[in-house]
């Protein structure tokens, strides 16, 4: 018999268990490749943004690939893990906090008191006009008393040298505190998010996520005294030496020296090493955490929720507290990566967070890899990562070429020159589809 | 993913064998070889001969089976769960790529042709599960039977009407709201609507309350006497048995026993093994 | 008091700008709608499809402006229209052809075509920016207003202006038309009725000698017209950019799911949906209420709900209070 | 055991069950047949959860449990199976019973990570009770089949096996039989009659074939249009003249073709 | 010195500015070409390399960043927006040693960074903008205003200082509403700001994105018929677009009475492209800044090129234009000082930024006409 499709295919053991760490070594040889030609650091670079693209990866698997949850908020969390980067690590502006940092709080707490008000008041009336029209009162009542208070805080610590600082600054803590608070932070937000919208299906839920992830940004970008909004805050302490300090410190040099390597190189690449070794932890952990989950009993009754709601249910298993656990726990991972992104960034700048960077790339990434596999998630979060990033030089190698292989000055080469840069988002779409064509379930398909 | 509701989950499209994309398994040349069975069958009009086949890569689940049935004649598969009598079915219809054997029709050679072209060599058939478009009104399910029909199609659509009168009532309703007896009578009357020449049902009374069944039988003998040629899968193997001119009992994808309807009813270890005492 | 003024101030600011932007949206999101009712999926090439077709119909109008061809009071943009959607038929035949049908084949999970239909963007991306470049490209020519502020304010003696664009008459004409052929195209003919049974249940689609490859092809030359059509009405409205077509997927997108997927007049009602609120929610009211209000007892503040930087947020918010109530869209839309 | 008071459940304005009362003992094996559309599906899904109903009480054990969520019912000890199947496609055949058990220590994410031993014990325990499951269905050579992959019949087999995986008090079965061959279905008749004698299972079963219900239930239900149409022992209900009219019918007309 | 000295040319090719960044780019090869017909510097022929900052994606930046380094790259002209521009100074330029110098960050934010003396910007902080923008409307007798602004750190930075200086001197603001750039409709905006009653519309946008459709929309609802225009929005794309809507409308943009601009405008025309385009003439100067300085330093290395940067771009000296670069490199290699002008009078001050002239100007028959130098 002759060759059959993979999709068809019931692979042999052999070739399967040999599939991945095959692809993983291809994905290897690609970045020492870059590495050589780009530089090592490049690579580097590359490889620790690509761990934390993994990182996010996994969290949207957790979702989609083993829960089958839609979740195109993927941006919303990951920039409240942003958040907390700023939250825990900036140093406090103590002259915010004596302005109005007090207020807002008590705002804060009104406001979160009068939400809690009326859960209970929903939950201790019976169904009635009458509860409406007291749960629209407290409601409004709430929203008044919440502004009245929070609104004088907010303009006197937006005043507070609103170029430099305007806003409360954080607790001032290390920044690697950050990065489970990221995580916490953004399952808080799945939670309530989780316990509203997750009743919705497939595209709908799709959509009410996104427009979650909306809100929140919104809220990032227009709540200067949170975290400085579109103003961006920069300068976020790092949990690894700088390099220019490394430059400046004898000791060091003496050790590059000893390897061969000038300060400059060397230090770059231990920082970026340092960084590595973190990222690595954080994706070794979560991995670890996650095939232990799903090579369970609860993995099991995961898979056949996401197979059959209607049946699980019946069977006895609480599909909605599990899917609130999911989407919890998924979104906690996202949020732990977003706070290592913004600490490798050293800056949250809330206007750059954009759906198709920081969502539908993501999910690119947890569909070639292949979803409903954790080892395929991280390797589409490596390569899909890689690509990003190389596409534009390779788009403009290419185009550029092409350009110079047209008559001089036509219309064509202009527009092929012109177009260079353009054409990584191209070149980014004819890649992702051949990958898909040859592999339509992902590169490491489940099981 | 699952809908809210159970009943209009069957979409068709997870089957991946019915649109046989281009590269699948080819089929090994088929010579004759002494194994096959004698060729009493082979002048038959409908015919799956020797029939070998499975889905995807994995195991024959057909081990040279033959099915044949005349012209105007109802033939009866009856056999255990998972003896490959839908694969039969299917393979029959061209839903699934033989390894080996053929299939033909009126004397022509159909192996390689494709569902649709059945379809319009005046094939029907109505499969085991999700046999019916769910989000479509009942009307519009018989309609569609009739898609390739270009005569007037009121005259059959009120015969179907007349033979499963709720479906009447319902008409105007989607079908995936209908119960699950009244689903499986919009997929025999789609199939009625096509007016073919050869009609294939599989389990057609299964979940069909004991009156619309005799019903259904009825008609289905009034229809094999207007010289359509029926090949029907049937656990109601009994009631099936007593009107087959032609029975044939799988087991594991081959021939166990096979003789008119009356002859296996009468066979104490057929009636024993298989159609339940 | 002075109702009129207070009405003709909504109608300018409010009523007439978001009744426009609805059937814009709306306009989109029946394509969106169309694709995944037939098709079922969720395309994101969307956006890209309908920057493609304005791209084409642009060129061939500046072509006719040339050669000194004009519709007269309309925009000679509607003459080049029917070369537009040509052309984008024939480019998402051939994608078609080249992409999303080995995946159909295949019975691919439809998130799979989701992302299959990102390359495709990325792809439509690029071609379009080649061929017209990134700017901001102005073709509107002919009457700009049926009814101009100025004017109106003239003609009615009153305070307040109203304005309407032609563009708008058009988008909201076309719309309607639009969505009422498609609804009795889908329910009421054959091949209507083939293409939402293709869409139901494909297997036995194929078993009643619908032919797929035939349904896919109408599907995706109505989606072409459709959305050619959305995209150079919204072009004629404000103006062509790439970049702003790829981020009108987001509104289109919100549209036809709270309208409920794959439902014609879900596409209309949710482009409204999104358009109101987005308007309604943070407009200032004071104006309004001045004219409405006895002298003397004009509110000092500005009466805004919200303020607009949160008008995403807001008509965000609503489509998910929608969702709460009607977890698939106004219209009951389907799922996957 | 359970009692059904006065319960309606509308679709819009048709009226799918239509003020049904009735009372299934503890202990009896209650069949519940009636002609395409009566609303039998309609009633279980009320009383398993799966609909909420338009009014009317629902009571098991003298406790209402109207409109709980069926995980919880289940937990409560009521089962129930399918009639269009409901498998988990992606999971293996022995999976799909593996998981039904409730309880098991590794549901809870803390103990697979922290509760491996624990886990694998169970594991294997669950694994032993599945594969005997299946032995009994005869399905048992297709353990490690997706079962996705089951023929139609063998899907219901699976829906059956379900409920033998764990102690219930009452089982509602939904045509376990249509698609099932019928000497299968004679052992599993026998397998309900020994769940019911030795296990004290309570069934309730929807079915047409008429000797399967004969053979197994008392009392038997009859339902038309919504509402309780007669309820008595088979031999009752095969003579009453308005079941025979509505369901049972008379027998083919043409006897034999041609 | 064996390279050539090469610069990275490192802008937002995709995503939000993309309809802009062309032209900076090309305003920055124009003047390598300048350069390079005067025969180069240190002998050799400048050599330039772009790359895609996105706008957006730090991480993507800082990678392209990267990748330009290991290319072997002397200087950075860029980035484009302040949140990259920050990424690639602190994760790259910084430990890299690498100068840069940024045509249109605006930020102030950027002015206390630690940037170890390598960062620059030929942009003014806004800051001093919204103070001339203040004193215009105050001379124009206009004391209550609208203000919409981009939602960015560009604009939301000049709203702020221009609210601060114009309350200051006794004017009010009645509503200042953000909107986003690329989005598909602007009526809510509108809406709201004409709902305010003022007469007046300050608009702190860009000329392709979301301020001009606030101003398109506006002229069409007739709810505004003057605008306030700041530098971002001033462009002759928009005065072609909206043609006799800006009658009224006046702004400012950074400029001196030196006849800088005039000279670039022809250059850009010999050239085929739109001089007036934003920032294109901020990119002129910032890569003409860096050639000079290399020229002058003798060297490509970033922390000798540097160091002169202050120095070139202020006076004493001879004033420089644009197309008067092969002069500037003649005067340096005599040894004379030199004051470069550039397109945009250049002026840095404080750690490195443009100290801000600005020309009012208005919109007359389709031209953009200088009032007066502020
Ligand atoms: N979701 C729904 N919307 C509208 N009508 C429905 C819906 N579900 C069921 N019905 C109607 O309710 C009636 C009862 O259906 P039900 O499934 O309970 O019948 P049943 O007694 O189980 O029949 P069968 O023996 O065929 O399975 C049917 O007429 C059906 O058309
Ligand atoms: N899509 C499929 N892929 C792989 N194996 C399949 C598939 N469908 C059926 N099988 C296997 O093929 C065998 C025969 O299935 P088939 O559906 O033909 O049985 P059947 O005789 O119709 O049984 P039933 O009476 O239960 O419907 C079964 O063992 C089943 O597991
Ligand atoms: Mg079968
Ligand atoms: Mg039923």
């Amino acid at each position: 018999m002759t060759t059959v499709p993979q999709t068809r295919a019931i692979a042999t053991p052999a070739r399967d268990s040999l599939r991945t760490p095959l692809l993983f070594l291809g994905m290897g040889v690609l970045l020492v490749l870059t590495g050589f030609l780009m530089g090592a650091n490049y690579a580097l670079l590359v490889v620790n943004m690509g761990l934390v693209s993994a990182i996010m990866a996994l969290g949207v698997n957790l979702q989609w690939g083993f829960a089958g949850l839609f979740n195109i908020g993927v941006m919303g969390f990951l920039a409240l893990g942003g958040l907390a980067a700023v939250l825990i690590a900036m140093p406090p502006v103590t002259e915010a906090w004596a302005a109005g940092g007090l207020r807002i709080l008590l705002g804060l707490l009104l406001g979160a008191a009068t939400v809690v008000l009326l859960v209970l008041l929903r939950m201790r009336m019976a169904p009635s006009r009458r509860r409406m029209a007291v749960m629209i009162a407290v409601g409004i009542a709430g929203f008044v008393l919440f502004r009245r208070v929070i609104d004088p805080g907010i303009v006197a610590v937006e005043a507070v040298t609103p170029a430099a600082t305007g806003y409360l600054g954080g607790l001032g803590l290390p920044v690697l505190l950050a990065w489970p608070a990221g995580g916490l932070l953004a399952a808080g937000a799945a939670w309530l998010i989780g316990k509203t919208a997750l009743g919705l299906r497939s595209d709908y839920l799709a959509i009410a996520t996104l427009g979650i992830a909306e809100i929140i940004l919104a809220v990032l970008k227009n709540e200067d005294w949170l975290a400085r909004g579109v103003k961006n805050v920069i300068g976020i302490p790092r949990p690894v030496p700088r390099e220019i300090d490394l430059q400046r410190s004898p000791d060091f040099v003496e050790q590059a020296a000893r390897f061969g390597l000038n300060a400059v190189d060397a230090s770059k690449i231990w920082v970026n090493l340092l960084y590595m070794l973190l990222i690595l932890a954080v994706l070794g952990l979560v991995l670890l955490l996650s095939q232990l989950a799903l090579k369970s009993p609860w993995g099991r009754m995961v898979r056949a929720i996401r197979d059959n709601e209607v049946a699980a249910e019946a069977m006895g298993k609480d599909v909605t507290a599990r899917h609130l656990q999911i989407f919890v726990l998924g979104s906690a991972v996202i949020g732990i990566a977003g706070a290592i992104m913004v600490t490798l960034d050293g800056q949250l700048t809330p206007g750059s967070y954009q759906p198709l960077r920081y969502t539908f790339l993501i999910w690119v990434m947890v569909i070639v890899g292949g979803s409903g596999n954790n080892w395929g998630a991280i390797l589409g979060g490596l390569l899909i990562w890689w690509l990003w990033v190389i596409v534009a030089p390779l788009g403009q190698l290419v185009f550029g070429s092409l350009a110079t292989m047209m008559p001089e000055g036509s219309f064509m080469a202009q527009r092929l020159a012109d177009a260079g840069e353009q054409m990584r988002l191209l070149t980014m779409g004819v890649v992702l589809l051949l990958v898909l064509r040859f592999s339509p379930r992902g590169l490491i398909p489940e099981r | 993913m699952i809908s809210e509701d159970p009943l209009r989950d069957d979409r068709g499209n997870r089957d991946l064998s019915i649109t046989r994309p281009r590269d699948a398994i080819p089929m090994d040349p088929i010579v004759p070889t002494a194994t096959q069975p004698a060729t009493s069958v082979v002048n038959a009009f409908l015919v799956g001969e020797a029939m070998v086949g499975g889905y995807g890569r994995g195991p024959s689940i057909l081990n040279g089976c033959t099915i044949a049935a005349e012209k105007g004649q109802i033939a009866v598969i009856v056999g255990p769960n998972g003896a490959g009598k839908s694969t039969a079915m299917k393979a029959i219809f061209g839903m699934l790529d033989l390894r080996q054997g053929s299939v033909r029709l009126n004397g022509e050679d159909i192996t390689r042709l494709s569902p649709q072209d059945r379809v319009a060599k005046g094939m029907a058939f109505v499969p085991q599960t999700r046999n019916i478009f769910p989000s479509l009104t009942v009307q519009e399910n018989l309609e569609m039977g009739a898609f390739l029909r270009k005569d007037d199609i009121s005259r059959t659509m009120e015969q179907v009407y007349e033979l499963f009168p709720i479906l009447r009532e319902k008409r105007r309703q989607p079908a995936g709201e209908l119960s699950g007896g009244q689903r499986q009578q919009v997929a025999v009357g789609r199939a009625l609507m096509t007016q073919p020449s050869v009609l294939m049902l599989d389990e057609p009374t299964a979940g069909v309350s004991p009156i619309v069944m005799d019903e259904l039988f009825d008609r289905i003998i009034e229809i094999a006497r207007t010289g359509i040629t029926i090949l029907m899968v049937e656990q109601n193997a009994r009631q099936a048995l007593e009107i087959a001119d032609k029975g044939y009992v799988l087991v594991q994808g081959a021939n166990a026993f096979s003789g008119t309807g009356k002859d296996l009813l009468a066979d104490p270890q057929v009636r024993k093994s298989f159609l339940g005492g | 008091m002075d109702l009129l003024n207070a009405l003709v101030v909504f109608l300018n600011f409010v009523f007439v700008p978001a009744v426009s932007y609805g059937a814009q949206l709306a306009l989109g999101a029946l394509g969106v709608t169309l694709i995944y009712g037939i098709l079922r999926f969720s395309n994101f090439a969307h956006g890209d499809t309908m920057a493609f077709g304005t791209a084409i119909t642009i060129l061939c109008t500046f072509g006719l402006q040339a050669l000194g061809i004009t519709f007269g009071p309309l925009p000679t943009a509607l003459l080049a229209l029917p070369v537009g959607i040509v052309a984008t038929a024939l480019l998402l035949l051939g994608t078609d052809r080249v992409v999303y049908r080995f995946y159909r084949e295949r019975k691919a999970a439809p998130v799979i075509l989701v992302i299959v239909s990102m390359g495709v963007m990325f792809v439509m991306n690029g071609i379009v920016r080649f061929i017209i470049g990134v700017g901001d490209v102005t073709f509107a020519d002919g009457a700009r207003f049926l009814v101009s502020a100025r004017g109106f304010q003239e003609w009615s003696g009153l305070e307040e202006g109203l304005a309407i664009r032609s563009s708008q008459a058009i988008t909201v004409v076309t719309a309607a038309i639009a969505v009422a052929l498609l609804f009795w195209f889908l329910n009421h003919t054959r091949t209507g009725k083939s293409m939402r049974a293709f869409s139901d249940n494909e297997d036995l689609a194929l078993l009643s000698g619908i032919n797929p490859e035939r349904v896919v092809a109408i599907t995706w030359i109505i989606v072409a017209a459709l959305a050619t059509t959305a995209g150079v009405l919204y072009g004629l409205d404000k103006s062509f950019k790439a970049f702003t077509y790829f981020q009108l997927l987001l509104p289109i997108f919100a549209a036809a799911i709270v309208g409920g997927l794959g439902n014609p007049l879900g596409a209309i009602a949710g482009g409204f949906v999104i358009a109101f609120s987005e308007v309604m929610l943070t407009y200032a009211w004071r104006k309004v209420v001045l004219y409405a209000l006895p002298e003397g007892w004009a509110p000092d503040g500005l009466l805004q709900l919200m303020s607009t930087e949160y008008k995403f947020a807001v008509s965000f918010a609503i489509l998910i209070i929608v969702l709460l109530f009607r977890p698939t869209g106004l219209f009951r839309g389907q799922s996957v | 055991m359970i009692e059904v008071h006065d319960l309606h459940r509308h679709f819009g304005g048709f009226r799918a069950v239509d003020g049904v009362s009735l009372k299934i003992r503890q202990g009896s094996i209650t069949g519940l047949i009636g002609p395409n559309g009566a609303g039998k599906t309609t009633l279980f899904n009320v009383i398993a959860g799966r609909l909420p109903p338009t009014s009317g009480r629902v009571t098991m054990a003298g406790e209402d449990i109207t409109g709980l969520p069926p995980h919880e019912l289940f937990h409560k000890g009521l089962l129930r199976t399918f009639q269009i199947a409901h498998e988990f496609p992606t999971l293996t055949v022995r999976e799909n019973l593996m998981m039904v058990p409730p309880g098991q220590s590794g549901e809870r994410l803390w103990n697979t990570w922290f509760g491996r031993r624990r886990i694998r014990e169970e594991e294997a325990a669950l694994a032993r009770k599945a594969d005997e499951v299946l032995e009994f269905l005869t399905i048992a050579h297709l353990a490690d089949e997706k079962a996705g992959n089951l023929s139609g019949g063998q899907k219901k087999l699976l829906e059956l096996g379900r409920t033998m995986m764990v102690e219930a008090r009452i089982v509602f079965l939904d045509e376990v039989g249509a698609g099932v061959n019928r000497t299968l279905l004679n052992t599993i008749a026998d397998a309900i009659l020994r769940l019911n004698r030795e296990r004290g299972y309570t069934f309730c079963v929807i079915e047409h074939d008429m000797d399967f219900i004969a053979r197994l239930c008392d009392p038997i239900i009859v339902m038309a249009e919504g509402k309780v149409l007669a309820e008595g022992s088979a031999a009752e209900i095969m003579k009453n003249e308005a079941v025979i009219e509505a369901y049972l019918g008379r027998g083919l007309k043409n006897k034999g073709a041609a | 010195q064996d390279a050539a000295p090469k610069i990275g040319i490192i802008l937002g090719f995709t995503g939000p500015l993309e309809s802009i960044t062309p032209f900076m780019a090309q305003a920055a090869e124009v003047a390598i070409a300048e350069v390079n017909a005067a025969g180069g510097i240190l002998g050799q022929q400048v050599v330039s390399e772009r790359a895609d900052s996105t706008c957006i994606d730090a991480a993507a930046a800082t990678a392209a960043a990267e990748g330009l380094v290991e290319g072997g790259i002397n200087a950075i002209m860029g980035a484009d927006c302040s949140g990259v521009t920050n990424a690639i100074l602190t994760n790259v330029a910084v430990p890299n040693g690498i100068g840069m110098i940024s045509p249109s960050a605006t930020s102030p934010g950027l002015s206390t960074v630690e940037d170890n003396g390598l960062f620059f910007r030929t942009a003014p902080s806004d800051a001093r903008q919204g103070v001339v923008m203040s004193e215009i409307l105050m001379d124009r007798g206009i004391t209550e205003v609208a203000l919409t602004y981009t939602n960015n750190d560009y604009g939301k930075g000049l709203a702020d200082s221009f609210q601060a200086a114009f309350t200051e001197m006794g004017g009010t603001v009645t509503l200042a509403a953000p909107h986003e750039d690329g989005k598909a409709d602007y009526s809510a905006e509108v809406a709201a700001l004409a709902a305010t009653g003022s007469e007046v519309l300050v608009v702190a946008g860009y000329t392709d994105q979301g301020g001009r459709g606030i101003i398109q929309n506006a002229l069409d609802t007739g709810a505004f018929d003057t605008f306030v225009l700041p530098d971002g929005m001033i462009g002759q794309d928009i005065v072609d677009a909206l043609g006799a809507g800006l009658e009224n409308s006046f702004g400012q943009y950074p400029g001196t009475d030196s006849q800088g601009a005039a000279m670039w405008q022809e250059i850009a025309a010999a050239q085929g492209f739109d001089g007036t385009s934003a920032f294109a003439p901020e990119s002129y100067d910032a890569a003409a800044l860096i050639m000079l300085a290399m020229a002058k330093a003798g060297s490509t290395d970033s922390a000798a090129w540097t160091a002169q940067v202050m120095d070139l771009a202020n006076a004493p000296g001879e004033q420089i234009f644009p197309g008067e670069l092969a002069k500037a490199l003649e005067l340096i290699a005599a040894g004379q000082d030199i004051d470069y002008e550039g397109a945009t009078a250049v002026e840095l001050i404080g750690p490195g930024e443009s100290a801000g002239n600005y020309r009012e100007v208005e919109f007359k028959d389709g031209e953009i006409v200088t009032v007066r130098f502020r």
